[in-house]
């Protein structure tokens, strides 16, 4: 029997950023229910405010302890170091770091006159915010059951935005993507519960320690067990063959929830894919990182092949983040913290930025095809700009110098992994990704349009849009920034 | 305006030379480099000489190009400007040749004449026959100096140095001279358009007659000849070279004079006979004898004078006429109208034709019998070259006598026997239809064009005496007995109105066909199916990826069903899949 | 009681909610199968909880965890269902399909519109 | 001096960005002045940057010949430093750069494709211009393979936007296949890099360059291997070489120009400094196929060259061939061969760079580039620029005296007499091959003008609207024809700054 478990304020301070999102969020339910008097702008300022709020003291906690290693919910072990459910180290900050950026991007672009009038406030924001906190906790659990209960936190929230909408769309994306998520994490629980049954343990650290020394009559159950937790993320971050949710949903959602599905929900699901890869169930060697490559590689092809025929904006984002998730798989199957929050980084940021250009084109053009952007780049100049910068980063290539390192910092992760075949394979894909994203901006470019697009574009999403495409600029000229998130 | 600018500086650039040469004749030999560069050792860069050669040649090239400059203002009316400008860059580029002491430089000069000759062979560029003779006078040439630029690396990097006058035969290997000097002389054979190389010159006739003149006189073909007297050291040193230089000469004097004997047309004649001359000149070379070689440097001399002229005087009949054909000449001929309209011509054109065939007291006869005599000497210190050689030349002589006399009586005398009738060329008669010409308007030529005439054709007799007369008699003898033999079947035939014309001579032994069907059909071919390749195999794989990826594209987005139990299963079918895969991987 | 038996009757409960997921198209006993699969895994964690003699009793904790939210899964999953029941008027998984991709002819035709 | 190396990197990019943020509705006039100003200034700067007599570094001792040096660290987590110097290697190539890149914009002044936008063309053209540079003085691997990068959308914009105002559809295809086939083949390369990272812990090409990566199998093979088929889809070498002429028959002039001119000698350029130093043993082993493959495509492009009807395309397909003679020259390893190719780039730079203006010329007065369409007896309609077409073309084909003619004489030499690690047969045979490829080009070359240029004038009549030689063709292609000739009958010229090679 061990001893018990005490609170001492390092756990506080671990979990003060999760717990401040959810007191946050409870806040924000409650501003929203009780002051019907405020004006539906003034309500909705006050809650984007707050909302941001919350996640802006999160980005500053996070910053302030960037350096420090903060375990938190520790117990002496049988055997081994003590046993923690909750990390804060500096992985842990820059996942927070990512994953709160990517929050506080869909807050910007669910300001007032850009979410769609038909979406309840506080709920959506409510949502939002839990769904962040569960996030974090996802990004710093040690332990199965953490990580179990911050994936659903996670989860739940967000097809309840997806559905938010209440119409046919909404519950349709939503219904897709929950039952492919139950499933999922009953396949995942039903691992974690042989992973239990062979080792006696939840915590990664001893579950690391005790595959080590196991019996190999047990080895195959443990391997599958491991494969089946993994295959839970999989269809979590939508790996192939796992994704054929994901299209529909992200067309389903309003776009400022597909934004948030693929930012902070995806962003959730490789954090905690990272810490079960790097901290646990497959460590290096394992074969289990041989079934993330293999994953990464089929990932990045079906998602690329995929996406290069599409004729919808949003439905090509949606393949293209397929594709993008399997390249971040690969660096991720081999256990490189760096490049793989180096290349999340990047990704929130571009993707924030092309689903808020998608958003303001989408909201006149409910139609959503590529050809609305027709010769934009000459109506409209700033937008088009912006939103080919996006493209081109997540093509990885110059100007998008920020896309292009975090894809050389995977091949180089790779690399020295001495895994040359998906080397190989990635960069096939950098090839076909660099066809999908070329289609719209030769669209962009295509001179002249018989009807070009060319608004008056809402404020918030100018000052979203241009925040995030500095964001990317800055990260392209500086990209050491992208990889100090996690040394 | 422009067009008279270049005339003057065609002119003036010619005499330039001239006088350099003069000036240079009798100062000692010198030699300098400049712009050089080192590349491991190599030294890369250009080197000048001035000796006896050069100051010969210059001259040589001097009086020629002067004399065709000045024909030209005359001549040429059609694009004068650059016409004269590429004369000049051509006698320009022979004067590179010339002086060069350096292989590159002299390399330069030997390619840029190359080009010239294209341009000026394609001066009537409306022309059909205009554009192939170019095209094909660059391309045989260029492929000789491809050999010559291989043979330079060979020599060049087995000694060390690209200088001429560095290059010692003393301190090469014989394996690196024999293949050195052989490979100079595939481009010496391009060049000089000999045996196999020889059929671009016939060929090259539709150029303006002026530019005929001095590509077989003084330029282009006459390189080759000076290139090996300039590395005669080298060639002499390697017997290889010597026996292949020789059979190549001996082949290629019979087989351009069998040729000539046959052709129809004024330029033709004369270019085949340019080729068998030169072979003339190679045979003395080929000797590998101080004498060999002064005979060759004699007869390029004498020829230069008389192969110009004789050309410059069928331009004549070209620019007064309009044709150089037999056929088309026999039509004034038979009126008797020819030679008395040109006078001047006539008496030149005689002069020149006399010194082809050798007619005693003519420059040719002398230089020609200085090869026969170096080879007879050769030959009797026991060579078998020498007397293949003599055999050959002596052979030739006859064949040469044959067909000057054959032009020289079809063009200008009437044909007692055939009575005014056209004669024996009358099946290829381009203007059988038409009615007589006009004979009346037929007059001679401007003096400006005859003065050059007159100039060359005096020097085709004094050039003779000009080495100082040491005839050896018993050659003498024999050669005008041979020049007797070849002029008394001309003669005969001709005064029966007979021109029997062998059917494998008239079509120059097949080579021509011969060698489109070899080369340039084959790589018609080639380039079909590279282009073939480059779309049905090349292409296609680049095309069928990118097909590939819109299939496999359009194949996701029909699996994309929208029922959500097929995603499902979809999944769970993938989950046992990796299941699979793990378990392979893991065993 | 050997640990087997429990484990093979999860097993069958987790197929059965396998099958159940993958035949059924009411979307409710979509629900249920999913209920299913995750009374497998309890049925697990409390076996090997008692097989292991654990202490801390991990395993039934988790246990209760997944018990807690399965209930909240369903509660979720229920709101969707009848959401999707208000808008379509039937509760069938494999009818909802708005969002399948138009053909590519028909898009165009709706954009030249 | 390291302030004019990133002055001129700089310029084009900040002018490019400021040229975009003038409006739209400036001049074209204006937009090809500007242009013209921004890169006659970096002209003017890599002149005075001009290192003389200095050499390669590689080949120099203490890395004097290294100019201009900036050496910053920039991503320390990647192991990426900025590190951008010349020697003089690089600096010709940077001058040649800067000079096409001034033409294009010089010619642009008068002559734009009909689609106009020449705001946008010109300052993608300055963006090329940066990149290009960038390339040719980047001191580090990643820093190589990003500015490798920066050409590609650019030049994918102009093919796609200017191209071929006939054929939207073709334009398309061929500034797809150009992007996709050089970013897969940069993406390999990139593996390749980072492969040489992996054994020895650097990506900077100076220290690489000092402390070689030995071994001439295992991994540093693969990274030569992989270097080599990244480079090679740049060069273009045989069979990769597919996507060439599309992009260069329907670019749009300038972008030829360029293409041509400077964007192919990123591959070769990149072997030279990359390959042979930092993989010297591995570069052995993989020589003789590189050989091979290069004189493939001597043989091959000019055979192509004989079968086509496009002016443009043949040219374009010319240039498989000439950038063959210079794949053969680096794969000989030898100082003749390498000067050779270095030469050759240069040459090849302005003599195609030429021929794309004189078949630019020809086309907009043609409208079409086929040579059935055009029709014969150009010297009768258009004599200057027949002339000048005649001139190229007789450079190109390697006529001594000209430009032409030294890289491949010396890329020949080379071969003859290739390094001591090379099979001499074997490169004996390539060299007889290489030089039966040099009738070839011969061939193709007087095939073009005789079906261009000449030909009976009655049957071709002139349009109405040919109007012969322009001044501003006359003033842009100048340069071009005095550099020919001037490095035709001086190459010791640039032949010196290669001293210690």
């Amino acid at each position: 029997m061990g001893e018990s478990v005490t609170l001492t304020w390092t756990d506080w301070q671990a979990v003060a950023v999760p717990l401040a999102l959810a007191i946050g969020a409870v806040a924000v339910l409650l501003v929203d229910a009780f002051w019907r008097s405020a004006t539906a702008q003034l309500r909705h300022t006050v809650v984007t405010l707050l909302t941001g709020a919350v996640i802006l003291f999160g980005l500053v906690f996070v910053w302030a302890q960037r350096d420090d290693f903060k375990p938190a919910f520790c117990r002496p072990a049988v055997e081994g170091p003590a046993e923690c459910s909750l990390v804060f180290e500096p992985m842990t900050a820059g996942l927070w770091a990512v994953l709160l950026i990517g929050g506080l991007g869909v807050v910007g672009l669910s300001a007032y006159r850009l979410l769609a009038s038909d979406i309840p406030v506080g709920e959506y924001h409510f949502l939002l915010l839990s769904a962040l906190s569960g996030a974090t906790v996802l990004a710093g659990a040690r332990d199965l059951a953490t990580v179990v209960i911050g994936l659903e936190v996670v989860s739940l929230p967000s097809f309840a935005m997806v559905a938010l909408r209440r119409d046919r769309r909404g519950s349709e994306g939503a219904l897709k993507a929950f039952l492919v998520s139950v499933l999922s994490t009953a396949v995942m629980l039903f691992g974690i519960s042989y992973l239990y049954g062979v080792t006696g343990s939840l915590y990664l650290t001893t579950i690391a320690n005790r595959l080590a020394g196991l019996d190999p009559d047990l080895e195959r159950v443990a391997f599958a067990a491991g494969l089946f937790v993994i295959v839970g993320f999989a269809f979590k971050i939508a790996a192939v063959p796992f994704h054929a949710w994901l299209p529909d949903t992200y067309v389903g959602a309003p776009v400022e929830v597909t934004a948030f599905l693929a930012v902070v929900s995806k962003s959730a699901g490789v954090a905690g894919l990272l810490v079960l890869v790097t901290t646990g169930i497959a460590p290096n060697g394992s074969d289990l990182r041989t079934v993330v490559a293999v994953l990464a590689a089929v990932t990045m092809t079906v998602g690329n092949l995929a996406a290069l025929r599409q004729v919808e904006a949003v439905r090509l984002l949606a393949w293209s983040s397929i594709g993008q998730v399997g390249f971040l798989l690969a660096p991720l199957a081999v256990g490189d913290a760096q490049a793989v929050v180096g290349y999340l980084a990047a990704y929130v940021v571009v993707t924030l930025g092309a689903f808020g250009s998608v958003a303001v084109v989408q909201r006149h053009r409910p139609g959503g095809l590529l050809t609305d952007y027709r010769g934009m780049v000459r109506s409209e100049p700033g937008l088009a700009v912006a939103l080919i910068f996006f493209l081109v980063v997540l093509a990885g290539l110059p100007p998008g110098l920020a896309g292009l390192f975090t894809k050389f910092a995977a091949f180089q992760a790779v690399i020295d992994a001495h895994l040359g075949w998906l080397a190989i394979v990635m960069a096939i894909n950098v090839m076909i990704g660099l066809a999908v994203y070329l289609r719209w901006v030769a669209e962009l470019f295509r001179l002249p349009a018989d009807d070009p697009f060319s608004v008056d574009i809402e404020s918030p999403a100018v000052a979203m849009i241009s925040l995030c495409a500095a964001t990317a600029a800055v990260l392209s000229v500086l990209p050491s920034t992208m990889f100090a998130l996690a040394t | 305006m422009i067009a008279t600018a270049w005339r003057v500086l065609g002119v003036g650039f010619s005499l330039l030379v001239v006088l350099t040469a003069g000036l240079l004749a009798g100062a000692e030999p010198g030699r300098s480099s400049f712009l050089n560069s080192s590349i491991d050792g190599l030294t890369l860069g250009f080197a000048v000489r001035t000796d006896d050669l050069t100051v010969l040649l210059l001259a040589v090239v001097g009086v020629v190009a002067t004399c065709v400059q000045v024909y030209s203002l005359g001549y040429l009316h059609e694009r004068p400007a650059s016409y004269h400008a590429l004369v000049a860059l051509f006698t320009a580029a022979m004067v590179t040749v010339v002086v060069a002491d350096s292989l590159f430089l002299l390399l330069i000069g030997w390619e840029v004449m190359g080009a010239c000759s294209y341009l000026l062979i394609g001066h009537y560029w409306e022309r059909r026959d205009a554009r192939s003779g170019a095209v094909k006078a660059f391309l045989m040439t260029r492929l000789g100096d491809v050999g010559f630029l291989f043979g330079i690396f060979v020599l060049g990097v087995g000694a060390g140095t690209f200088r001429i006058s560095e290059l010692d035969p003393a301190e090469l290997s014989s394996g690196v001279l024999t293949t050195g000097t052989l490979l100079l002389l595939v481009g010496v054979v391009g060049k000089s358009a000999q045996v196999p190389l020889q059929t671009w010159l016939p060929d090259a006739m539709p150029g303006p007659s002026p530019v005929s003149a001095l590509i077989h006189a003084a330029t282009m073909v006459a390189a080759g000849v000076f290139l090996i007297a300039r590395l005669y050291d080298l060639f002499a040193a390697s017997a290889t070279t010597l026996t292949v230089l020789a059979i190549v000469a001996s082949v290629t004097m019979l087989f351009a004079a069998l040729c000539a004997m046959a052709a129809v047309e004024v330029k033709r004649v004369l270019a085949w006979s340019t080729v068998s001359q030169l072979a003339i000149m190679f045979a003395g070379l080929s000797l590998g004898t101080s004498d060999g070689r002064h005979a060759a440097l004699f007869h390029l001399v004498t020829h230069a004078a008389f192969k110009g002229l004789l050309f410059l005087c069928a331009g004549v009949l070209l620019h007064q006429i309009g044709s150089a054909a037999f056929v088309v000449l026999r039509r004034y001929t038979r009126r008797g109208r020819l030679r008395k309209a040109l006078p001047v011509t006539f008496a030149t054109m005689t002069v020149g034709l006399a010194a082809l065939a050798g007619v005693p007291g003519f420059a040719g006869f002398f230089s020609k019998d200085t090869v026969v005599e170096a080879a007879w000497h050769h030959a009797q210190d026991g060579s078998g070259l020498g007397w293949v050689v003599l055999v050959s030349v002596c052979l030739t002589a006859a064949l040469t006598a044959f067909y000057c006399l054959r032009l020289w009586l079809w063009v200008f005398f009437r044909t007692p026997a055939l009575a005014g009738g056209i004669g024996a060329f009358e099946d290829d008669d381009p203007m059988a239809d038409l009615d007589e010409p006009d004979t009346s308007k037929l007059r001679d030529a401007p003096w400006v064009m005859l003065s050059p005439l007159v100039l060359l054709a005096i020097a085709s007799v004094v050039l003779g005496y000009a080495d100082g007369v040491h005839l050896n008699w018993v050659v003498g003898l024999v050669t005008t007995v041979l020049v007797l033999l070849g002029a008394l079947p001309a003669y005969s035939l001709w005064s029966r109105g007979a021109d029997p014309r062998p059917v494998v001579l008239e079509r120059e032994f097949g080579v021509d066909p011969l060698y489109h069907r070899l080369f340039a059909v084959p790589a018609r071919w080639l380039a079909r199916l590279t282009v073939a390749g480059d779309r049905d195999v090349i292409g296609a794989y680049v095309r069928a990826t990118g097909r590939t990826g819109t299939l496999v594209s359009q194949g996701f987005r029909r699996m994309q069903t929208g029922n959500v139990q097929t995603y499902l299963t979809a999944a769970v079918v993938g989950v046992v899949a990796i299941a699979v895969l793990a378990g392979v991987i893991g065993s | 009681m050997p640990l087997i038996l429990p484990l093979l009757l999860a097993v069958l409960l987790f197929c059965i909610g396998v099958y159940g997921v993958l035949a059924r198209r009411n979307a409710i006993t979509l629900l249920m199968s999913f209920e299913l699969m995750l009374n497998a895994v309890n049925l697990n964690l409390v076996a090997f909880d008692a097989w292991r003699l654990d202490g801390l009793a991990t395993g039934q904790t988790l246990a209760v965890f997944v018990i807690t939210l399965a209930a909240a899964e369903i509660g979720l999953g229920l709101a969707i269902v009848l959401l999707l029941f208000r808008g379509h008027g039937h509760v069938d998984a494999d009818a909802a399909r708005d969002l399948v991709e138009q053909d590519a002819t028909e898009q165009r035709k709706g954009a030249a519109t | 001096m390291n302030a004019i190396l990133l002055g001129i990197l700089a310029l084009p990019l900040l002018a490019a960005l400021a040229l975009w943020a003038l409006p739209a509705a400036i001049g074209d006039r204006l937009a090809a002045l500007y242009g013209s100003v921004v890169s006659g200034l970096v002209l003017a700067g890599s002149l005075i940057l001009w290192p003389w007599n200095d050499g390669w570094f590689a080949y120099t001792p203490d890395e004097r010949a290294l100019r201009a040096a900036t050496d910053v660290p920039w991503i320390p987590a990647l192991g990426v430093r900025f590190h951008v110097a010349v020697d003089s290697i690089s600096m010709p190539l940077i001058v040649l750069t800067a000079l096409l890149v001034f033409l294009c914009c010089l010619y642009s002044l008068r002559i734009t494709p009909r689609i106009g936008r020449t705001r946008s063309l010109i300052a993608l053209l300055l963006v090329i211009e940066a990149g290009v540079i960038g390339t040719f003085s980047a001191m580090d691997l990643v820093l190589f393979f990003l500015c490798f990068e920066i050409v590609l959308i650019p030049m994918w914009l102009v093919i796609d936007i200017w191209g071929d105002e006939h054929d939207p559809a073709g334009r398309k295809r061929a500034a797809t296949t150009f992007v996709l086939m050089t970013v897969l083949g940069s993406a390999l390369m990139l593996l390749g890099f980072l492969l040489v990272y992996r054994q020895a812990g650097t990506f900077d090409i100076v220290r690489l360059t000092n402390a070689p990566v030995l071994g001439g199998h295992g991994i540093p093979l693969a990274a030569a291997i992989l270097i080599a088929v990244g480079l090679a889809v740049k060069v273009p070498l045989w069979p990769l070489h597919i996507w060439l002429p599309d992009a260069h028959a329907k670019a749009p002039t300038v972008g030829s120009v360029l293409l041509a001119g400077v964007l192919l000698k990123l591959g070769t350029y990149g072997m030279i400094r990359i390959l042979l130093p930092v993989l010297p043993d591995a570069t052995v082993t993989i020589a003789p196929y590189l050989a091979g493959f290069s004189t493939v495509a001597i043989i091959a492009g000019s055979l192509a060259c004989l079968a086509q009807t496009d002016v443009k395309r043949l040219i374009a397909y010319s240039s498989v061939g000439h950038m063959g003679f210079i794949g053969l020259g680096i794969s000989t390893l030898s100082p003749a061969g390498l000067r050779g190719a270095l030469f050759a780039n240069i040459a090849h730079g302005i003599i195609t760079g030429l021929l794309f203006f004189l078949a630019g010329a020809i086309k907009d007065r043609h409208d079409t580039s086929d040579l059935r369409a055009i029709g014969r007896a150009l010297y009768a309609r258009l004599p200057r620029i027949g002339a000048l077409l005649t001139f190229a073309c007789l450079a190109s084909l390697g006529l001594p005296g000209l430009a032409g003619f030294w890289g491949e004489m010396l890329v020949l030499l080379g071969a003859y007499d290739p390094s001591d690690l090379l099979p001499r047969t074997t490169y004996l045979v390539l060299m007889v091959i290489a030089g039966l490829g040099t009738v070839l080009t011969a061939a193709y070359f007087l095939r073009l003008v005789r079906n261009l240029c000449q030909g009976d004038p009655a049957e071709h009549p002139a349009t109405a609207f040919a109007v012969d030689l322009s001044r501003i063709e006359l003033i842009t292609w100048a340069p071009l024809v005095a550099l020919t000739v001037l490095l035709g009958v001086w190459p010791g010229l640039l032949l010196h700054q290669w001293g210690n090679l």
